[in-house]
């Protein structure tokens, strides 16, 4: 506060007939003219056109007021407008208050002499607390642009490639130990039938060449701290026992005595103790699975070390923590499935050639345990398939929610099969149907065309299967039961394992679902509810591979455009300060600032917070028992000074 | 008492209720002029030193708004008003002040019609009570 | 007249722990004695205020008030020494914040006497006798002071130059005090005469404070066995270090008790309102069954956010009628 | 033609004491009025509040003898929740509690009582204070009365956080363990009390005991009131400060009750008085008889006098053997002499230093077991303690959760007040004949008053301090014919 009052400029805006037709803005012009409040009123037509702004500027740099008030509409309309226009005039934005008469007077009282009371009313709280308020200036922070991807899937590689492309350094974090994600284990991608380890193949090379991506397999993100712009972030990486001087070339596989089920194929193919995620996988390097190689277990075998012709096997690897700075972090950790064998009635894992959708997609991939040869136990391809949609979707007991993308899989299903075996009989057992727009729906109507059968039920959730001579019934109370040699259980889409411990550690929200929580539904759906943290693919939703692929072009993008080489970044204005000789260090407002920005300093013993994460909310400053910490623009005395404005205008 | 005209002050939200009242005014949905508004930019920022202050300047009713329980723009500072208030309304029954003159409530951007609802209703509901006094308690009775 | 400076003290409705306090002083008393020129006024002051009127006004150099405002004797007494002295400070908390007198705010008058006079279970009173401003008994005119509906503080009355903390001021405060009056190093007009800080800034526990707290659960001081060393609110014990000011030496800490809030907010804070929003804000739970069942651990939020200082929250007291 | 005489202010209980003396139209004393004009509400305001938090709030009726609210306080606790104290709490608490004893008597017999008689009643009043009794008892002394309360007040404060409002007590235990560090300070210190105590005893034999003209004063009749009397004792009937049985004789040194603390309110009656706001406390057995002496009055008194004659002995060695002398020395028992109180004071102040002593060697004093926690849901609860004013009964019910109520406190100085309102009327009547109003019976009321040491916490911790006094005479309300007005410098004035 300073000595001498402020001088304050009140101008009021007739905003046509909008204000002046429902407020008495002559009595109001009288109320605050002279008697020291005032230093002048003006009243404009439209405060906001090219000549009411002209008029204000003229206005303001001839009585050079210390302090303007704008009675017109929402500041949400135009305050940065009159900001803009004092600014000009030589007044810092921060002297500048609007009074929100039009929607919060003008246009709710019918009464024209209840509303110039209220606007007055409205008004004097602008006045009141426009006086106290302080100068607040424009601030900047030099900042990191590299970036860090959290996923190494097709969003993963699509995003780092994306930013790599514009010259940022990247660093891919992946906890198998070769990229590629789910896309990988897709024989193809639907409506379009694209082969999806060739979408990727391009892809994995161009990233194995990029110089300016750095990829760290058989990891994982054990800590986040900083804000946008400064992240640092640390990686575990898991020993592999294989230096990457490892091409891939297989021949210790032959060697190994140890087989054992592999986890790439989801349990129905196998593996040797050392082996690479796939043919042909980024990084190549192959890796020896500790838990079952004997070496470990009782040091008899060596046979992959002798056999190796590059001497990349090392026995003596460690686990290894590394850290990493970024400007900025892109999530992309994919997404899971719900559990087939958690589904009552379906018999998941009891009954023979029943399989989850994963399961079917490996046994249909060409780099799966078959060779892509669609199969029975028996070896004898099947004649029959129902897929059953939405199994356990849409129940309280598995996923709650329509996934939006699973129909299309199922029917991608079918459509395998029937390319194998045209005359294969084919159900697809639904209650409701998801196909969107032209390309999924035509392929839809191809599938009945092929003679796909789509029985519809209302039971989704009573459907039995039952092991008969003659292959599997499926059965519900609302259709005739139907026998088939293999049953596909399309299963909802999950938020992938371990989405709460990362979103804990990135202190990002999640929503009901459990995905990552967009920092806003429509307008921003690739930030996470921390500034800086990017979501791509499916962490955010479940969705296709396109849209995958567009959100990962959209953050990267998003992240490239905010974090320049040599740009600095601009930060909130209107935070919140702790003032050091107030403050007790008692540290409450540490656990209620909701993004991290508060920290204890030790040496001063007291808190302090980072004006770069702050947002500038405030909830430090009601929580503060010693009355420290202050919200910039929202102080204390100049809320209470408002208040007082309110009741007595 | 008809003719009593409470004054109500609503703490808002700048990200929900703020612009829930907008809209209520864009659609020109009517509700009493007792109910004056106050900008903050979460309902985690309002102090109860503020609505205490607001009743012994006079306010017959005091409301805080803010958004939804999971919109909070600021993640939860919403909730922790709600925690504040829970308790703070402990206080207040305790000072004999009756329920129904505090309330908090979770007003949309979008909830034009809930606004002019929850104003509506907060106002009937102060009619009710009558007048506060505080300031009755205020002056004393010394000199 | 001694050319020393006059000092009086003037209690009212108080206990004595301030003028305890005085004694505490123990053999510094000697050399306060010796500066200043204690006088004490009641006697003088209580009935015939002649010869104190005929004082020249701010001819005493300061004046310690203790004790809160709750009869007309009391305030008469405390416009009249606000004239005749240069300074006025309220001695403790009574007379800075209303102290635990001022817990009679949350009652009113009536209910006072009820169960003083009344309901009480010793009390044999059929005729429901109470004391009365005016009485006569066995022909004689009994007179006794106005009582009034609320406790105020000093200030609510007289103006006042400084305020000591305290329920009592501590004997190095009182020091402190006295030692700027006569050096004549006071600070600005109304200050509080203590750090405006909080206490946690000087108690030894505070660093066993987790830095970012929650809380679960609070947990009243007789339903646990306090650790020694930890700091109470780490604890699910409610303690008003946070938003206390500081200048105690935080011997209740030190006594393994939680801090009541006896030296009252720093500047500009309503210590009820401050306590409840940050404990407010820390509680760990979502829903209001849950919030609840957390805050069933304060009982009392009134009476044990404004221990000290009813009279001086922005309240002031129970919400009363209008006074007629 | 009535006169009336005003002493305003005597004193303060709960504020302030006003002494309203009325002549008959012979100019001899018809009736005289002791007022209490100030009320805080403590049973009213402590309804709501949580049980455990009342020993720091009732510890703020007195800042005189905090410890003694708190203390009776933390044993209505006790009794709420249904427990015992553990044996190392038990010890804490009585080491504290006589640690305050001790001080806070040997406070009254220095600072307020003493004076009176160590620098003499007809000394000039201006010496009157503790500045003459060091004159009097010489400066090493002086300085050792100064030190040895300031060591007293310390320990206190390691003890207890703080002498002034402690926060020791909750219900079965203390707050804090006592270390071997503190067990030593206590026994150093307990070991100078005792020395200390027979100093002073020895002093007040040689000053006043010795001194003809005072003893007179002592046993003079103006001084002299038969009531009953009420005080605490252990299972032989032997005085106990801290915890026992409450034990009433009759004015001829008969028991005539002996309760339970919990069954008080059935003994305890109290009379409300329309010119004041203090309450008058009387046996329900006898009944409220006026402001009566002698076997028919229902009026009993407290504090040291009452104690001694109260019970059968002292606990402790030396104090009994000062017990049996006074009672010799004075010739009755019990003892009816108001001013007798100060020698009684002296007893305990023995007592409570070789209290000290045994508790500084008891072995669980520093144990770690400090609270029982088996606490009970509470209902209602009684604790009575020997403050150093007299019997002090505060009763609490609650509701499950332990919430203040119903309280109901009768604090030591109110056992008094009827006896107090005699004592003046009957020192009036002795001083006050045919209207004159001798100068010496300022001092000389203020003598009676002063022996029970109602909580003087004004004009009596004053420096210089005598106790400031206005006598006015009066013909009517409003009519003075006589003022005499005894300043706190000890100037007086007559017009």
């Amino acid at each position: 506060m300073s000595e001498k009052k402020p001088n304050v400029a009140l101008f009021l805006c007739k905003c046509g007939a909008n204000i002046a037709e429902f407020i008495d803005l002559k009595e109001v012009e009288a109320r605050f003219s002279g008697g020291g409040k005032t230093m002048f009123v003006e009243t404009q037509d439209l405060l906001c056109s090219p000549a009411g702004k002209k008029n204000m500027r003229k206005a303001l740099l001839n009585n050079k007021p210390d302090v303007v008030v704008i009675a017109a509409c929402s500041p949400k309309m135009h305050e940065k407008t009159f900001q803009g226009v004092v600014a000009d005039a030589g007044i810092n934005m921060a002297k500048m208050q609007m009074a929100n008469i039009r929607e919060q007077s003008a246009w709710v009282t019918a009464d024209k002499k209840e509303a110039t009371l209220k606007a007055i009313a409205l008004i004097n709280a602008a006045l009141e607390r426009s006086v106290l308020h302080d100068d607040l200036h424009p601030r900047t922070m030099e900042c990191l642009t590299d970036l860090v991807i959290i996923g190494g899937g097709i969003a993963g590689i699509e995003a780092a490639l994306m930013a790599a492309s514009a010259g940022r350094k990247v660093t891919i974090v992946e906890k198998e130990i070769s990229l590629g994600g789910s896309v990988i284990k897709t024989e193809e991608v639907a409506p379009a039938m694209e082969c999806a380890p060739c979408l990727l193949a391009p892809r994995l090379s161009a990233i194995r060449d990029n110089k300016n991506i750095r990829v760290i397999s058989n990891a994982s993100v054990t800590d986040v701290l900083g804000f946008l712009g400064n992240f640092k972030v640390k990686v575990r990486r898991m020993a592999r026992y294989v230096k990457d001087s490892c091409i891939g070339c297989e021949a210790c596989f032959e060697v190994c005595p140890v087989t054992m089920k592999s986890g790439f194929h989801l349990g129905l193919g196998t593996k040797k103790a050392v082996s690479t995620l796939f043919a042909g996988s980024v990084p190549a390097a192959a890796a020896i699975d500790k838990a079952a190689c004997l070496h470990f277990i009782d040091g008899s075998c060596n046979a992959c070390a002798t056999v190796c012709p590059f001497q990349s096997i090392d026995f003596d690897d460690q686990d290894e923590d590394i850290e990493v700075t970024a400007g900025a972090v892109i999530v992309a950790t994919g997404y899971g499935t719900a559990r087939a064998s958690d589904i009552p009635g379906l018999g998941s894992g009891k009954i023979d050639n029943v399989y989850s959708m994963p399961e079917f997609e490996r046994i249909a991939g060409s780099n799966g345990p078959y060779g892509g040869e669609i199969r029975l136990k028996n070896g004898k391809p099947p004649r029959s398939m129902a897929v059953i949609h939405c199994a356990g979707s849409l129940s309280d007991s598995g996923v709650s929610y329509c996934s939006g993308i699973c129909c299309m899989t199922a029917a991608k299903a079918g459509e395998l099969l029937h390319k194998k075996t045209p005359d294969a009989r084919i159900f697809s057992v639904h209650d409701r149907l998801v196909f969107n727009g032209p390309q999924q729906h035509a392929f839809y109507e191809k599938q009945i065309e092929e003679g796909t059968h789509y029985v519809k039920t209302a039971q989704l959730r009573s459907i039995c299967l039952a092991q008969k001579d003659d292959g599997i019934e499926v059965s519900a109370g609302d259709f005739q039961p139907m026998t088939v040699d293999m049953v596909v259980l399309s299963t909802g889409i999950t938020p992938p394992e371990g989405t709460d411990a990362l979103a804990r550690i990135l202190n990002a929200d999640l929503n009901e679902a459990g995905f990552f929580k967009a920092d806003h539904p429509i307008l921003r759906a690739i930030g996470s509810s921390i500034d800086g943290v990017y979501l791509a693919g499916c962490c955010a939703s479940p969705c296709d591979v396109a849209t995958a692929i567009t959100r990962a072009q959209a953050a990267a993008g998003d992240a490239i455009a905010k974090l320049v080489p040599g740009r600095k970044i601009e930060l909130e204005v209107m935070t919140s300060t702790i003032d050091e000789t107030k403050c007790a260090g008692c540290k409450l407002c540490i656990a209620v600032c909701p993004y991290k920005a508060i920290t204890f300093d030790a040496q001063k013993k007291i808190s302090v917070i980072n004006e770069a994460i702050c947002r500038g909310c405030g909830t430090c400053a009601a929580t503060c028992p010693g009355d420290a910490a202050r919200a910039y623009h929202f102080t204390n005395q100049q809320i209470m000074a408002e208040i007082g404005g309110l009741l007595h205008g | 008492m008809d003719d009593f005209n409470p004054t109500i002050i609503a703490f808002v939200c700048n990200w929900c209720s703020y612009a829930g009242a907008d809209k209520a005014g864009g659609q020109k949905l009517q509700y009493p002029s007792n109910v004056k508004l106050l900008r903050v930019m979460c309902s985690g920022r309002v102090d109860p030193q503020f609505v205490m202050r607001a009743f012994r300047d006079g306010a017959d009713g005091v409301m805080v708004l803010g958004c939804h329980p999971g919109d909070c723009h600021y993640r939860n500072g919403n909730m922790k008003a709600l925690r504040r208030f829970r308790l703070f309304e402990r206080m207040l029954s305790q000072m004999g002040i009756e329920k129904g003159r505090f309330k908090l409530d979770w007003v949309s951007a979008g909830e034009a019609k809930r606004f002019q609802e929850t104003a509506t209703e907060m106002t009937d509901a102060v009619k009710k009570l009558g007048p506060l006094h505080l300031r009755g308690m205020v002056e004393r009775e010394v000199a | 007249m001694a050319q020393k400076p006059k000092v009086a003290f003037y209690w009212c409705a108080s206990c004595g722990g301030c003028e305890e306090t005085i004694v505490d002083l123990e053999e510094k008393v000697l050399d306060v004695a010796a500066a200043v020129d204690i006088i004490f006024w009641p006697c003088a002051m209580d009935f015939k205020y002649s010869d104190i009127e005929a004082m020249a006004d701010g001819s005493i150099a300061v004046s310690f008030v203790n004790g809160a405002v709750r009869t007309s004797e009391q305030e008469h007494i405390a416009r009249l020494l606000r004239k005749k002295s240069g300074l006025v400070v309220a001695f403790g908390d009574c007379a800075w914040m209303g102290g635990i007198p001022a817990l009679t705010n949350l009652k009113s008058k009536k209910e006072v006497f009820n169960r003083s006079y009344c309901e009480s279970p010793t009390v044999v009173n059929p005729e429901k006798i109470v004391p009365l401003e005016n009485s006569v008994y066995q022909g004689v005119p009994m007179l006794l002071p106005k009582f009034y509906e609320t406790v105020y503080k000093l200030d609510d009355c007289i103006d006042v130059d400084y305020y000591l903390p305290g329920c009592p001021p501590t004997v190095k405060l009182v020091l402190n005090a006295v030692t700027a009056i006569l050096a004549g190093t006071l600070p600005r007009r109304k200050s509080v005469l203590a750090p405006d800080k909080a206490l946690c800034s000087s108690c030894d526990r505070n660093e066993t404070k987790p830095d970012s707290m929650v809380i679960k659960e609070f947990k009243r001081v007789h339903q646990v066995v306090a650790d020694p060393k930890t700091c109470f609110l780490a604890q699910g014990i409610v303690c008003m270090g946070p938003a206390t000011r500081d200048g105690c030496d935080y011997p209740c800490v030190k006594g393994n008790m939680p801090c009541t809030g006896c030296f009252g907010p720093v500047d500009g804070a309503d210590q009820g309102a401050r306590m409840i929003a940050a404990l407010g804000g820390i509680i760990d739970a979502e829903e209001e069954k849950g919030i609840d069942r957390v805050l069933s651990g304060i009982p009392d939020p009134a009476g044990t956010f404004y221990r000290y200082g009813l009279a001086a929250s922005l309240l002031g007291s129970k919400r009363k009628e209008k006074a007629q | 033609m009535i006169k009336k005489i005003s002493i305003d202010p005597i004193t303060r209980l709960e504020g302030h004491g006003k002494i309203d003396i009325y002549l008959d139209d012979k100019g001899s004393v018809d009736k005289a009025f002791f007022q209490v004009p100030e009320l805080r509400g403590f049973e009213t305001f402590v309804e709501g509040r949580p049980a455990e938090d009342m020993p720091q709030i009732t510890s703020r009726i007195c800042g005189v003898c905090p410890t003694a609210h708190h203390m009776a306080s933390v044993k209505a606790l006790d009794a709420l929740y249904g427990v015992q104290p553990t044996p190392a709490a038990r010890a804490v608490r009585e080491t504290f509690y006589n640690l305050f004893m001790f001080e806070d008597h040997l406070l009254h017999f220095y600072f307020l009582g003493g004076p009176d008689f160590i620098v003499g009643p007809d000394a000039p009043k201006g010496s009157r204070n503790i500045l003459g009794v060091i004159d009097k008892v010489g400066m090493e002394a002086g300085k050792k009365v100064i030190e040895i309360r300031k060591r007293c007040r310390d320990l206190m404060t390691h003890i207890g956080g703080k002498p002034i409002h402690p926060v020791l007590g909750l219900p079965g235990g203390v707050a804090k363990q006592m270390t071997e560090e503190m067990r030593a300070t206590c026994k150093a210190f307990a070991a100078d009390a005792v020395a200390f105590a027979q100093f002073t005893m020895t002093a007040f034999n040689d000053i006043v005991l010795a001194n003809k003209t005072y003893l007179d004063i002592v046993l003079s009749d103006v001084y002299y009131l038969e009531t009953n009397y009420m005080g605490m004792v252990d299972d032989k009937n032997r005085v106990n400060l801290y915890d026992g049985a409450v034990r009433v004789v009759d004015p001829k040194g008969k028991e005539i009750l002996k309760f339970d603390p919990r069954d008080y309110a059935s003994v305890i009656g109290e009379h409300v008085e329309p010119w004041t706001y203090v309450k008058f406390p009387f046996l329900r057995k006898i009944g409220w008889k006026g402001f009566v002496e002698g076997k028919e009055s229902g009026i009993y008194r407290v504090a040291p006098i009452a104690r001694l004659n109260t019970a059968e002995g002292m606990a402790t060695p030396l104090a009994q053997a000062e017990y049996e002398r006074l009672f010799s020395t004075i010739g009755t028992k019990p003892v009816h002499n108001t001013l007798a109180m100060h020698w009684a004071r002296l007893v305990e102040v023995l007592y409570a230093a070789e209290r000290l002593v045994e508790l500084a060697s008891c072995e669980e004093l520093t144990s770690p077991d400090i609270r029982n926690m088996a606490l009970q849901t509470p209902s209602e609860g009684v604790g009575i303690v020997e403050a150093p004013r007299g019997t002090l009964i505060h009763h609490y019910k609650t509701d499950g959760n332990g919430i203040i109520t119903q309280a109901n406190l009768i604090v030591a100085t109110i056992g008094n007040s009827a006896a107090i309102n005699m004592s003046i009327e009957k020192a009036a009547k002795k001083l006050i004949s045919n209207g004159n109003v001798t100068d010496g019976l300022l001092n000389m009321v203020e003598m009676a008053f002063r022996a029970y040491d109602p909580c003087l916490s004004c004009a009596t911790h004053s420096l210089p301090g005598t106790m400031p006094l206005e006598v006015r005479i009066k013909t009517g309300p409003d009519t003075i014919v006589k003022t005499i007005i005894r300043n706190s410098d000890g100037s007086e004035l007559t017009f």
